[in-house]
C-alpha cells in the first residue's frame, strides 16, 4: 500500500513538474519576444473575451464582431496611428471564449495581461463578464476600456484603470423613460424587473423617478433571471389595472414576456420591454410583428442614428460596411458598441504621447465631450464612467414585411409621435 | 388571480407531470437516476423547433417521430452500459456519473448542432390565439401540453396496468431478483423500459418548447431538477405520483407567482428539500431512501 | 477504492516502513504546495494559479465527502459560493481583513454545512439533486433584492478595497496546504478509518462502535469548509463578482469531475486531476469549448463504465502488472 | 413504551440482580407481520443461552432487535435492569453488547489488523491478542477480501470481541463450516465464557454445536416462545418435536 501511494505521489509530482516546466518554456519565449520589441512594437495587440455559448452569447458575439471590423478597417489602413511612435502600427487581436462563465472569464482576462501582454483590453459582454477583469486589470496598470459593463461599482476615483467606451450605466437608462410617462400623464404603472444588476437598477431609477413625480407604481416586483412562464405574472400584474405594464429583464426574459402577453387575455395602453431595441432581429424573429406591434423598448443605435461624427465612420456607413464584412449577423447594439468602444480605443492611441495604459487614459480623459462616434457623444466623468449616451424611447411599428422602431421621445428626436393607448387587436 | 393561478398551476403541473414521467419509470424499473432527462427533453424540443420551422409542420408531430427513435436509441444505450453497471459495487452511484457523461455530451452536441441562442417557436401547437377557460384566458399551449400530458400519462398507466409487458415491468420494479426467477427477460424489459422513458421525455420536449418560452442547449440540468423534484414529491418510480407531483409543483410556483414573485424563484428547491426531509418517501411513495 | 488492489503481503509494518509512509505524507503535503509557491516565478497569471488552487482544493473537498463517504454532491458549489459571500459579509458589514475574512468566508460555509446536516438522511441520487437545490435555493436567497443590505443583493459583491494577487495567491497556497493536509491526516486518522469503514458496510460499522452519523457529519463539514475557504480565496482574487459567478454549477461540475479522473480516495489523485485537467481547459477549451465539453462528458463516461478508480486506479494497475511480471522473470 | 406489556412480563420488572439482558415482552411487527409476539428471555451473567427454531421463526429477530439494528413495536430489552430498547447499535456496542453476522461483513478493502483498528476499543485484550484468540494470528495483513468464508466469521467474531462485549450474540455462526472448523469455533466460544466470563445469546441450528456451548436453550416458533429450558428436556418436549419434526 504505501509503495502505491509513494508511486501515486510520484506521478503527481511528474505530472505538476511537467506541467510548470511546459508554462515556464512558453513564457520564456514570450519574455522573449516581448523584450526584442520594447522600443516600437510591431503590433499593437488587442485584447477581448467573447461567449460562443450561455447566457450572454447573443449580446456577446455582435459586440466582439464590432471590435474584429475595427480591427480590420485599421489594418485595411495599414495600421492604427500611434502617436507615441508617430507611425501607423499593425494591429493583432488575441479574444478567448469563456462560454459566459466569470470564473473561465477571470483566468483569461489574466492570460491577456500577463502572457498575451495586450495593449488594449476590452472586456467581454455585460457587468457579470466584465467584473472579474477590474481589480486584475487595476493590480496589472491595465486600462479597460469597458463596452457594454454598467455596473456601478466598476468606477472609483481611486482605480484609473477603467473607462467606459461604450454603453452607459443601465441605472440611467430609464431617465427618458420616466420624462415620457410623466409627459403622458401615465399614472397607473406596473413594473416587473428580473433580480439581476442590469435590471434591478433600470428597475431603481424608474421606481425612484416616478415617485419623484408623484407618481408611485401599482406593481413594483421582482423575478428569477431564469423565469420564463409568465402568465400568472401577467395576471396578477392586470389585476392592479395598470396602463403601462414595463418588464425589465434580459432577451431571454422579454421574448417569453412579450409572446405570452396577448394571449393572457389582457390588453394594456403601453408595454415597455429592454431588448427589443437592441436586438431588433432577433426579437422579430422570436417574437414577431403581432406580438412586438406597438410595444416600447429604448432606442439605441443604429435606430438613433448619428450622422455627424468626429471619429470613425457615422451610424448609416458603419450599418452598411458592418452589414458588407459580417453578412450573417445583424447590425445591433452591441455591434456597435463593439466599435464604438474600439474607436476610443483608437482615440487613445492617436492621441497618448507615451506609449502607457496612463497617458491613454488621460487621452481619453481629454477627449471626453469632445467626441461623436456612431453610437452618439462620447463623455465621462471622472472616475472614467460613460455620461454622454442617452437612449430615447422608440416604440415598435408595424412596417411591410416586418416590424421597424421609431423614436417617440424625447420630442426633439421623436421620428414620429407615440401611438398611446396601443391599438386594440 | 386566485382562479387563475390555480388554473395555469393545474395545466402547467400535469405538463410538469409528464415531463418527469420518464425519470421516475427509469428510476422505478432500473433504479438509475437519469442526469441526461433534461436534455433528452432538450433535443425533443430542437426536433420539434425543426419540424415547425424548417418542414412547416406542426410541431406536436414531433413526438410521434420521436417515440420510436427514443425507443430503439434508449434500448441500445441500456444494452451497451447494463453490463458495465451490473459489474459495479454501487450501480446507482455509477449511474448518476455515467448520466452525468451523458448529459454532458448531449449539451456540447446540442451546442455544435443548433445555435447557442434561445430558439423560440412563433406559432403556437394550435394556432395562435388564446384559449379561455371559467372566463381567464390563457396562452393555447397551456391546455394543449395538458391535453397530450393526460393521455400520455394514461397511455404509460394502461402499459404498466394493462399488458403483459406491464405486468412484467411492474413486477421488475418490485423485485428485480424475483422477476429474474418468474422467468422475465429482466434484461429485455428494462431496456424497452428505459427505451419509454427516454420517449417520453422528448414527447415532453414538444410541449416544453412552448411552456419553457423555448429551447436553448443549456435548458437541460434545469429541466432534470424540476423534473427531480416533481418526481420526488409525488415519489419517485411511482408514474402516478409523477402527476400528482406535477400537480403540487406547478400550483405552488403559480401561487408563488402570484403573491410573492420575489421569492417565486425559491419555491421549487425549498419544495423538494421539504419533500425530502419530512416526507421522503413522496407523497405517494412508499418506498424509504433513507441512508 | 485504490487498496482494494494493494499486495498482499502478510507481514507486519517495519519501522522502516513506517518511516517510509511518514515520508510519503510529507510529500503529500509538501511537495504540491511548494510547486504552486513556486510556480509564481514560472508562470506570470497569478490567477490562472489560483484558479487552479482553488480547484484543487475543491477536488480535495469533493474527494473528502465523497471518496470517504460516498456522498456525491452536486450541490458542493453552493459551500464556494456561501464561502465567497461570508468573505464579503465580512470584508463589508465587520471591517474584516481580506485573510481573517477568507477564514470566515470557510467558517460560513459551515454554518451552512451545519442547517443541512439533515440531507445526510439522504442517500445516492437523493442526497446528489437535494444537494443541488439546497445550492441553487442558497444562491436564489443571495441574490434577492430583499437581501440588499446584507448581501447587495443582485447588486453582486466589491471587494476591491482589500484586493491583493500576492495576498490571495499566497493564502491561496496556504490553503492548499491545509487541504492536503486535510486529506492526509484524515487518511491516516480514526475517522478515516471509520469512514472507510461505513463506506464499505454501514451495519458492521456500526456494531464495531462506529457512530456513523457523527463520523459522516464530520466529513461533511470538512468538505464545507475546504469549499468555504477556496470560494473565500477567489472571492478575495477577483474580488468583483456576482452571485451567479460564485453559484455556477459549472464549479461544482469541473470539482467532481477532476476528482473523479484523478480517483477519490487517494491522496494525490484529485490534485493531479484538477491540474491536468483545467491547464488542458484553458489550452485547449477556451476556444473550442463545445468540443472541449464533448470530450468532457467521453471522459466522464469512460470514468463511469471501465475505470471506477480514475487515473489513480490506472496508475496503480500498471504498476501491478509490471510487478508481477517482474516477479514472474524473477 | 407502553407500560402495560412491561408489566405484563414481571422478569422485566424486577430483573434479579444476576440477568444480565432481559427482554421483556417485544412484540415487532412488520407491516401486518407479527414477526415477534410478547417475546420474553432472561440471560444471567456468564450464561450461554441457546436460541432454536424453524426457519422463519425470529431467532435472528430477536438478535436484530437485542443489538439495536431493529427498534421493537412495543416491550423493553434490558441491560443490566436499564432499558436498552431502540438504542443505535454503536452505542450498544459501546455499552457491552455486541454480535456476529450469519453472513460475515467485514471491510473488504481493509486488512484484518485495520478491520479491528477502526472499532471502538472496550477490551482489556489488545488486538494482536484477539486476533490470536479467535485463530487469525499470522493473517493481520490480509485484506478482509482475501480471507475464506471461515476466516470471515472468525474476523466478524474478533470485531465483535475488540469492543469488549459482556453480552455477545452469535448469529448462526455454524452454517456454511466444516465440522473441524465448527469445532474450533465452539472451542473459542467456550474460551471466552471461561476466560473472559462472556455472556452469550447463540443463535444456531445445528444441534451439536449447541450441545458444545449452550447452557440451556429457548425455543421459538412463529415468533412466539414455546419453551425455555434445558437442552436436553427441550429435545423431549412434546410441543418442540413437533414444531421440528411433525412441522
Amino acid at each position: 500500500m504505501k509503495v502505491h501511494r509513494r508511486l501515486l505521489g510520484l506521478a503527481g509530482v511528474c505530472a505538476a513538474t511537467g506541467g510548470v516546466v511546459a508554462i515556464a518554456a512558453t513564457q520564456a519565449q514570450a519574455g522573449h519576444t516581448r523584450a526584442s520589441a520594447a522600443s516600437a512594437p510591431k503590433q499593437i495587440v488587442v485584447g477581448t473575451l467573447y461567449a460562443s455559448s450561455g447566457a450572454y452569447a447573443a449580446d456577446s458575439i455582435p459586440q466582439y464582431d464590432g471590435v474584429k471590423f475595427w480591427v480590420n478597417q485599421m489594418n485595411k489602413q495599414g495600421g492604427v496611428y500611434v502617436a507615441a511612435y508617430k507611425k501607423k502600427i499593425h494591429v493583432k487581436l488575441v479574444a478567448y471564449n469563456d462560454q459566459s462563465s466569470p470564473t473561465t472569464a477571470a483566468t483569461l482576462y489574466s492570460q491577456l495581461i500577463t502572457q498575451n501582454h495586450v495593449n488594449i483590453m476590452i472586456p467581454d459582454f455585460g457587468s457579470v463578464l466584465t467584473a472579474p477583469a477590474v481589480s486584475i486589470a487595476q493590480d496589472h496598470h491595465q486600462l479597460l476600456f469597458d463596452a457594454t459593463a454598467s455596473g456601478t461599482v466598476f468606477f472609483t476615483p481611486n482605480n484609473p484603470y477603467i473607462v467606459g467606451a461604450g454603453i452607459r450605466n443601465s441605472a440611467f437608462w430609464p431617465d427618458p423613460l420616466v420624462q415620457f410617462l410623466v409627459a403622458k400623464h401615465i399614472k397607473k404603472i406596473a413594473i416587473l424587473y428580473d433580480a439581476n444588476d442590469f435590471d434591478a437598477a433600470q428597475a431603481a431609477t424608474l421606481d425612484h423617478g416616478l415617485i419623484a413625480h408623484g407618481v408611485k407604481p401599482v406593481y413594483y416586483q421582482s423575478t428569477a433571471t431564469t423565469t420564463t412562464t409568465y402568465g400568472t405574472l401577467i395576471d396578477s400584474i392586470a389585476a392592479t389595472n395598470p396602463q403601462a405594464v414595463i418588464e425589465l429583464g434580459y432577451n431571454t426574459n422579454d421574448i417569453p414576456f412579450l409572446n405570452t402577453l396577448p394571449s393572457a387575455g389582457h390588453k394594456f395602453n403601453m408595454v415597455f420591454t429592454v431588448f427589443p431595441g437592441q436586438l431588433p432581429q432577433l426579437f422579430q424573429q422570436q417574437v414577431g410583428t403581432k406580438n412586438l406591434g406597438y410595444t416600447y423598448t429604448y432606442a439605441t443605435p443604429p435606430l438613433v442614428p448619428y450622422p455627424k461624427v468626429n471619429l470613425g465612420l457615422n451610424t448609416a456607413q458603419f450599418s452598411r460596411a458592418f452589414k458588407a464584412a459580417f453578412p450573417s449577423q445583424a447590425v445591433d447594439y452591441p455591434a456597435m458598441a463593439g466599435y464604438g468602444t474600439a474607436l476610443i480605443a483608437q482615440e487613445a492611441l492617436n492621441k497618448a504621447t507615451s506609449f502607457s495604459q496612463l497617458a491613454m487614459r488621460r487621452a481619453v480623459g481629454n477627449a471626453s465631450g469632445k467626441l461623436t462616434t456612431a453610437i452618439g457623444q462620447f463623455k465621462i466623468t471622472k472616475d472614467g464612467e460613460e455620461e454622454g449616451e442617452f437612449l430615447p424611447v422608440g416604440q415598435v411599428f408595424p412596417s411591410h414585411g416586418g416590424t421597424a422602431i421609431k423614436v417617440v421621445y424625447p420630442t426633439n428626436l421623436a421620428t414620429t409621435k407615440a401611438k398611446y393607448p396601443a391599438p386594440k387587436g | 388571480m386566485v382562479l387563475y393561478a390555480l388554473i395555469a398551476g393545474v395545466l402547467i403541473g400535469l405538463f410538469y407531470g409528464f415531463a418527469a414521467l420518464g425519470l421516475s419509470l427509469a428510476f422505478g424499473v432500473l433504479r438509475v437516476v437519469n442526469i441526461a432527462h433534461g436534455d433528452v427533453i432538450v433535443l425533443g424540443s430542437y426536433l420539434a423547433y425543426e419540424l415547425s420551422t424548417q418542414a412547416h409542420i406542426n410541431p406536436l408531430f414531433a413526438i410521434p417521430i420521436a417515440v420510436p427513435l427514443a425507443v430503439a436509441l434508449g434500448m441500445a444505450f441500456y444494452r451497451f452500459v447494463a453490463p458495465s453497471l451490473g459489474r459495479s459495487s454501487d450501480p446507482e452511484m455509477v449511474s448518476l456519473i455515467l448520466f452525468f457523461g451523458v448529459s454532458q455530451v448531449i449539451e456540447a452536441l446540442a451546442t455544435i448542432g443548433f445555435s447557442v441562442n434561445q430558439d423560440t417557436l412563433l406559432t403556437g401547437p394550435i394556432g395562435n390565439g388564446a384559449v379561455r377557460i371559467l372566463g381567464q384566458s390563457f396562452p393555447n399551449y397551456y391546455p394543449a401540453a395538458a391535453a397530450v400530458a393526460v393521455p400520455g400519462a394514461l397511455l404509460v398507466m394502461f402499459y404498466l396496468y394493462r399488458s403483459r409487458l406491464g405486468l412484467a415491468t411492474r413486477a421488475l420494479m418490485s423485485s428485480r431478483a424475483d422477476a429474474m426467477l418468474s422467468g422475465i427477460d429482466v434484461d429485455r424489459t428494462s431496456a424497452l423500459s428505459f427505451g419509454i422513458a427516454l420517449a417520453l421525455a422528448a414527447s415532453a420536449g414538444a410541449l416544453s418548447v412552448y411552456v419553457n418560452g423555448g429551447v436553448a442547449p443549456t435548458d437541460g440540468p434545469g429541466l432534470t431538477t424540476t423534473a427531480f423534484a416533481v418526481v420526488v414529491i409525488g415519489g419517485l418510480g411511482n408514474p402516478g405520483g409523477a402527476l400528482v407531483g406535477g400537480l403540487v409543483f406547478g400550483l405552488a410556483e403559480q401561487f408563488a407567482q402570484s403573491y410573492e414573485p420575489n421569492w417565486a424563484g425559491l419555491v421549487p428547491y425549498v419544495l423538494l428539500l421539504a419533500v425530502m426531509l419530512v416526507k421522503p418517501e413522496g407523497l405517494l411513495g412508499r418506498r424509504v431512501r433513507y441512508a | 477504492m485504490p487498496e482494494g488492489v494493494a499486495g498482499a503481503s502478510g507481514q507486519r509494518a517495519t519501522r522502516a516502513q513506517t518511516w517510509r509512509r511518514r515520508g510519503a505524507d510529507v510529500a503529500a503535503v509538501l511537495v504540491p504546495t511548494v510547486l504552486f509557491a513556486l510556480a509564481r516565478t514560472v508562470d506570470s497569471n497569478l490567477l490562472l494559479l489560483v484558479t487552479i488552487m482553488v480547484y484543487v482544493v475543491l477536488a480535495q473537498g469533493v474527494n473528502v465527502i465523497y471518496g470517504f463517504t460516498g456522498y456525491l454532491p452536486f450541490g458542493y458549489v453552493g459551500f464556494f459560493g456561501a464561502g465567497a459571500y461570508g468573505t464579503y459579509i465580512a470584508v463589508a458589514h465587520l471591517g474584516a481583513g481580506a485573510v481573517e475574512a477568507t477564514v470566515l468566508g470557510g467558517v460560513c460555509a459551515v454554518l451552512v454545512a451545519i442547517v443541512l446536516i439533515p440531507l445526510l438522511r439522504l442517500r445516492g441520487a437523493y442526497f446528489a439533486i437535494a444537494s443541488l437545490a439546497a445550492a441553487l435555493a442558497l444562491s436564489s436567497l443571495v441574490s434577492n433584492p430583499s437581501l440588499q443590505s446584507v448581501t447587495n443583493g443582485p447588486y453582486g459583491a466589491d471587494l476591491s478595497q482589500v484586493f491583493s494577487s500576492g495576498g490571495s495567491y499566497w493564502t491561496a497556497v496556504v490553503i492548499v496546504a491545509f487541504a492536503m493536509l486535510v486529506v492526509v491526516v484524515l487518511r491516516r486518522s480514526r475517522l478515516g478509518l471509520q469512514l472507510r469503514a461505513v463506506r464499505a458496510d454501514q451495519v458492521s460499522a456500526s456494531y464495531a462502535g462506529v457512530n456513523v452519523v457523527a463520523a459522516r457529519t464530520g466529513a461533511w463539514l470538512l468538505s464545507a469548509l475546504l469549499a468555504g475557504l477556496a470560494g473565500g480565496v477567489y472571492a478575495w482574487a477577483i474580488s468583483t463578482f456576482y452571485p451567479t459567478a460564485v453559484f455556477d454549477t459549472t464549479i461544482s461540475l469541473f470539482a467532481i469531475v477532476f476528482a473523479l479522473f484523478g480517483g477519490v480516495g487517494t491522496v494525490l489523485g484529485p490534485v493531479v486531476g484538477a491540474v491536468v485537467l483545467y491547464y488542458v481547459y484553458n489550452a485547449i477549451g477556451v476556444n473550442d469549448p463545445q468540443y472541449f465539453q464533448l470530450i468532457f462528458g467521453v471522459v466522464i463516461v469512460v470514468i463511469a463504465l471501465f475505470l471506477p478508480g480514475g487515473l489513480a486506479a490506472v496508475l496503480l494497475g500498471a504498476r501491478r502488472r509490471l510487478a508481477t511480471r517482474g516477479a514472474d522473470a524473477g | 413504551m407502553p407500560a402495560e406489556s412491561a408489566s405484563a412480563a414481571p422478569i422485566g420488572e424486577a430483573p434479579p440482580a444476576s440477568a444480565l439482558l432481559a427482554v421483556a415482552a417485544v412484540t415487532k411487527l412488520f407491516g401486518p407481520l407479527r414477526a415477534l409476539d410478547e417475546v420474553s428471555l432472561r440471560v444471567d451473567r456468564g450464561e450461554v443461552l441457546g436460541l432454536v427454531g424453524p426457519n422463519g421463526s425470529g431467532k435472528t429477530t430477536v438478535i436484530n432487535v437485542i443489538s439495536g439494528l431493529l427498534a421493537p413495536t412495543s416491550g423493553r430489552v434490558l441491560l443490566e435492569g436499564q432499558d436498552v430498547s431502540g438504542k443505535a447499535p454503536f452505542r450498544l456496542a459501546r455499552r457491552g453488547i455486541n454480535r456476529t453476522f450469519q453472513i460475515p461483513k467485514p471491510f473488504p478493502a481493509l486488512t484484518a489488523r485495520e478491520n479491528l483498528a477502526v472499532a471502538f476499543h472496550g477490551s482489556r485484550l489488545t488486538d494482536a491478542e484477539i486476533l490470536e484468540l479467535v485463530g487469525l494470528g499470522g493473517r493481520e495483513e490480509r485484506l478482509a477480501s482475501e480471507l475464506t468464508a471461515s476466516d470471515q466469521k472468525r474476523l466478524d467474531l474478533a470485531r465483535a470481541l475488540v469492543t469488549g462485549p459482556r453480552l455477545l450474540l452469535v448469529d448462526e455462526l455454524g452454517a456454511g463450516l466444516s465440522k473441524t472448523e465448527l469445532d474450533e469455533l465452539a472451542g473459542i466460544l467456550r474460551r471466552l465464557v471461561a476466560e473472559l466470563g462472556m455472556t452469550m445469546v447463540v443463535v444456531e441450528h445445528l444441534m451439536g454445536f449447541l450441545e458444545q456451548v449452550a447452557d440451556s436453550v429457548t425455543v421459538l416458533n412463529a415468533g412466539a416462545v414455546i419453551f425455555s429450558g434445558g437442552l436436553s428436556e427441550a429435545l423431549s418436549d412434546p410441543a418442540v418435536v413437533k414444531v421440528f419434526i411433525g412441522g
